[in-house]
């Protein structure tokens, strides 16, 4: 047994952090709700590789295994980095078999989205906003096609949510239930990595901040209920640390067990970010309920992905469904 | 036992009822669905409207009459509150001067002070604020940096508040200062009345993280203060404030009103939303709504019994700090299930119709938690002053401020 | 409007204060788990009148609303006293009608239980362990009738609980649906009551400690940990004693807001002493994990409670269908 | 990133398995069903059956060779731990000799000590108790009052220990005594080795709110100890101490195990138990289970990550106070679904059938929550040694422990 990262995935680690620290920040993320674009966007993220790390080798990419591409996520989860890496990972899933389209993920020159639901009308899907070419699910069968877009206003705009109408379609691969299925999985795993690196720095952010502040003539870390939040929140962390490693690793490594193991990362990323998130601001105290402050950037995204690509109750159903089937 | 109004009450209502009606061409009224007023927008109308009830007897109903209220009890308050609603008439612009400021001036100004100032903020002809809070001085609203010096016959104040509602329409303000840095902290506070139109004020809209502006900060520079606007003795500011936050506390969930949205709007929603969702969803969606329900009725309930001791001649006491805290509570539950009652459109900002009530108001729900007094210090008062729990040990009480300062 | 106890209800229960404290207490339920007698027992609540608090006065009874009945219920809830005050209540109801056996029941010559679930093997029922007769309703006609008893290993043995088979049965009223439903929300009620009692003092046995303790030089109480959690205990009991008495009031001048306001006193009534019985076994540590401690019955109570009558979820659902279908 | 068996790890697997198989006639058994085995009644069995393992080589796996281990790896007790409970072979009788006792003996024992008890106690010739919690001091340690005097080449001890697993089947056990009341609380303190048999030492069963015993009082009565039996130098106790309470952390949780009933049991109740529950309550009921797998699941791959950092060198750190935090939570969770599961059965403390394992879990888990470190404790050693926050002002460590006394 050895269940920790290998020199080269902390190598990657270590990469990714120093490209999304210079390119993306939460300052983006907020001038994103103000119409900024995102950050890094898609031209810097295929130029440094990263969109193409799952992408088989014969289309250009890396052809490496999720659990690298959930070690970058996380690190541009840390920033709140715009487009995701969800898309990326799906769409490499559903374009296996596709290397010219895979070819197009990997180097960036086209704009792909996911449409969850209809594709006859979508639901919200992650950045769609701004994508040229849609992958659906249109009765048992993938489609790729374009579409008319349908925008919300955005609660966290580093998302690129909207709605798409499918205007022309194409057929790529029949019956493809299953495959969508995996891709999706595979998808709440990329999301629950970005999750988890944006918990982790909410609440590094509550701490640094904790060991500073001071209130009634102490630090306001050393009063138990600060402190104790702050606990609870980063064991959180480091719980949901460990089922999205474990996820990850499943897709590359025991496919049987992603269906439950996603689910159960996905479950555990929705509460843990939601109350780091929360954490972060309690702590902060009225700077951290002000716009300027970052703060409320982490709490967005947190708002909003506790939603994406299931909620809680959908994957604790599946969790329990899975397990009582004979999964664990 | 008894939830209905008493003969003397229902006569009350009656009238109030009665005057509302027949001054409603000059009163502001809240459009369907909207829930409330920007004073930024709208302050003339505003003004006017305070001013119409003030003068039919509808403003500062449990003030004393000599200072220009009705000498009336906190269900007459509570009748008129609710007919104000009943009738869509919105909040009062100088909520804050009335239910804090005046009171303070009441309790601690001179008799001048009084009577230049209170039956003008009944009427509206001016509008107060409140300045206590700080950049550096939350929580701990007692290690506050703002300095008055005593100057001839003025203070001469210089700083920064934060947090101050109305401030960008406010003609005064109740505004705590720090007059001795070498006493320990609550030691060398004074309260003031300020001129916000006096030479070295200003005021700047604070945007919060739901966007909208609706507090101020406000940075003094060598503002100038008469000393007979004094609000009691100096180094008694901290005594003074006490009576201002009390106030507040009761003011914010203390009596059981809803914060946030009120149930009975999440209840309408879920009428609207539950038929769409499937099955295991209405299920799990029931739940939500049953728990959110139980809560705010639980707060509002006990709202309810805490009227009635205030009412019966009781003193309002640190037990409003559990309304606050419960009422909290059920905003949350609330604002949460009438999130997720939008299905896919609750990751938007706004429904496609356009409606951000659900959105706004979670998005504005950890600002509650944090303002008037956050939930960790709530639960130390309620812990200490209701339960009898042994205070924690303390040094920044007996130091010198100054010397407790980083 | 007026929400508060009048004079009359606080001498009541002022006056049942003082007969259950010396009439019941934990170690009495401790006793109870080994084969004890449930204390004070029927007969010494029908010489002091509080079973027939609801019964007319023309079958012997006082006659009195509901909420001084609850009143009596919360004092004998803080000293965990049995039988139950939920089944005088109860049956109260069921026999207004029928004022020879009610008078049975005030005057404790008979020992009634209702049973819940089908006459031919309830589901657990209070009391019902040494009852005599029984009242159930069978295919919408309310039957009183004797029964084999099946009593279950006790959690909490002052309920008295036992499956039971009616052996014979007599129909006192047809077409009792409605009846029956509101009988079990009156119950629901005074069992809210009673846990409001439980409830209370497990607060004030924790609070009591927690002053006098010392741990690292201090009182625990002064703990920030210790404090808040009993100050969240506490704040959850006042909220349902505010439940509490507007169902009771409901009960009596209400009838229309008395299933929303029964199910959500008892909703709340679940997770509050759940809470408060927990929080208890907390903040006294080791101690109160000892079988001599009383604090494991407040436990046993709150375990056993929170499913009986219909559970939290029960109750949640109830209210949720009342709200939207009008009733708030 | 593997959870597979190393080559190495596999053959090591392949021959623990061989020798359980080939002892299984001198080993006890679990039955079907069965979860544990009762030291009070199967005394004799249970030291069998860890000396027969003992002297197969699966006792002590991690301890050095020179003190009767096998200078093994974490991973090679881990795999032991797996076997054993696929062999259905219950835990050992001398579990907290092993975990706890002997390794402070190793670390802080004379060489004369480790000879003497070390390989003895693997074989179960003696089991071993820990002897620290007293009535006045559990979460605060230090405040013992356990007194040992000085008296020639002895010491002499009286005082009250409580919550001791195994007292009442003990030869020999650690025990932490205060030596020095003038001192500061942490510095008065010193440990000895105790012989269980010797005069002036009783054992009382203590009754746990479950109604049963698996903790004792010990009572010491002029006990004599000599001087030679002390466990580290005079007032050196409390950092002796720590060695055990680091290693007691880490078997609680801290790893990665189960607390309470392991999460499979839940799944399969769950699998018996759902189909009769009508619609509703089975989608309430999947979130109930759905909730407590993912909080086992995430507790136990945490320790996975843990065992991996220690099979790689790392030292065991405050972090297994989290380990025992999220199982504890785990425990809570898996128990209450599995109570709610049993439905109308769910009020009794047995089913009909006679199973309690889920009552009685549920029983058990309030004590969890307090026994080797509070909750409350916990995230003070997280937040304070993890977290790197500060710690609340304390008067208690420098000031003489009889001064602080009651």
């Amino acid at each position: 047994m050895n269940f920790d990262l290998d020199t080269d995935q902390r190598d990657i680690a270590a990469g990714a952090r120093e490209f999304f620290t210079g390119s993306a920040s939460p300052a983006a993320a907020r001038a994103g709700l103000e119409g900024g674009a995102p950050a890094p966007g898609r031209k810097a993220l295929a130029d440094i590789g990263f969109l193409g790390i799952t992408v088989p080798e014969v289309a250009g990419g890396s052809g490496r295994p999720l659990l690298d591409l959930a070690v970058v996520a996380e690190q541009g989860g840390a920033v709140l980095a715009a487009p995701s890496l969800v898309t990326a990972a799906r769409a490499a899933v559903l374009l296996a078999d596709v290397p010219e389209l895979a070819a197009q993920l990997a180097d960036g020159t086209t704009a792909f989205a996911v449409l969850d639901g209809s594709v006859d009308g979508s639901a919200p899907s992650i950045d769609a906003a701004d994508a040229t070419l849609f992958l659906g699910l249109d009765g048992g069968d993938l489609v790729v096609g374009e579409g008319e877009i349908v925008p919300g206003r955005p609660l966290d705009a580093t998302r690129g949510l909207a709605s798409v109408r499918l205007t022309s379609r194409r057929v790529i691969a029949s019956d493809a239930a299953e495959l969508w299925a995996r891709a999706r999985q595979v998808a709440a795993v990329v999301m629950a990595a970005e999750d988890l690196g944006g918990a982790d720095r909410a609440v590094a952010l509550g701490v640094a901040y904790a060991q500073e502040r001071e209130a009634f003539g102490r630090r306001i870390g050393s009063y138990q209920a600060v402190k104790h939040m702050l606990v609870d929140a980063w064991a959180g962390v480091e719980q949901l640390r460990s089922l999205v490693w474990w996820a990850a690793w499943a897709a590359d490594s025991a496919p049987a067990e992603l269906p439950l193991a996603s689910s159960a990362a996905k479950a555990c990323a929705a509460s843990t970010f939601e109350r780091a998130a929360g954490t972060l601001i309690q702590v902060h105290g009225g700077i951290g309920f002000t716009w300027e402050h970052d703060a409320h950037l982490f709490w967005r995204r947190a708002k909003v992905d506790r939603l994406l690509l299931g909620d809680e109750a959908e994957h604790l159903d599946a969790v329990a469904r899975l397990a009582v089937a004979g999964a664990l | 036992m008894d939830f209905d109004d008493s003969p003397d009450e229902a006569t009350y209502r009656a009238r109030v009822r009665d005057l509302l009606e027949q001054h409603a061409g000059e009163l502001l009224h809240l459009a369907p669905g909207q829930e409330g007023v920007d004073a930024r927008r709208h302050e003339p109308e505003m003004r006017r409207t305070q001013r119409v009830l003030a003068e039919a007897g509808l403003v500062g109903v449990t003030w004393p009459r000599e200072y220009g209220g009705r000498g009336g009890t906190l269900v007459q308050q509570a009748i008129v509150a609710q007919e104000l609603a009943r009738a869509r008439v919105p909040g009062l612009i100088n909520h804050i001067g009335i239910g804090m400021c005046g009171p303070t001036v009441i309790a601690h100004g001179s008799q001048d002070q009084r009577d230049r100032y209170l039956a003008r903020l009944l009427r509206a002809d001016d509008v107060w604020c409140q300045l206590f809070s700080e950049p550096a001085s939350g929580s701990d609203l007692a290690a506050l940096r703002t300095t008055a010096v005593r100057d001839g016959e003025d203070w001469v104040v210089n700083g920064q508040k934060v947090w101050t509602t109305l401030a960008h329409v406010a003609d005064f303000g109740i505004l705590l200062t720090r007059t001795d840095p070498e006493r320990p902290k609550h030691a060398g506070l004074t309260m003031f009345v300020v001129d916000m139109h006096a030479p070295g004020v200003s005021v700047r809209p604070l945007r919060q993280m739901g966007g909208q502006a609706d507090f101020n900060e406000v940075f003094f520079d060598d503002v100038r203060i008469p000393d007979s606007e004094r609000l009691g003795e100096p180094g008694e500011g901290w005594r003074v404030a006490l009576t201002t936050l009390m106030n507040e506390r009761v003011a914010i969930g203390g009596a059981g009103g809803d914060i946030g949205l009120p149930v009975e709007a999440l209840v309408e929603h879920a009428r609207d939303r539950l038929p769409a969702l499937d099955g295991d969803r209405q299920v799990l969606a029931r739940q939500a709504v049953g728990r959110a329900v139980v809560a705010a009725l639980a707060a509002r309930y006990t709202g309810y019994r805490r009227l009635t001791v205030l009412s019966q001649g009781g003193i309002p006491g640190p037990e409003a700090s559990a309304g606050k805290l419960a009422a909290t509570e059920a905003a949350r539950l609330v604002a949460d299930a009438g999130v997720r009652l939008l299905g896919d459109e609750a990751v938007y900002a706004a429904t496609s119709g356009g409606d951000d009530r659900w959105q706004r108001t979670q998005a504005w729900l950890p600002g509650i938690a944090i303002a008037g007094g956050t939930d960790q210090v709530l639960r130390n008062i309620l812990g200490e002053r209701v339960l009898g729990l042994p205070p924690e040990p303390r040094s920044d009480k007996t130091a010198p401020f100054s010397g407790g300062r980083r």
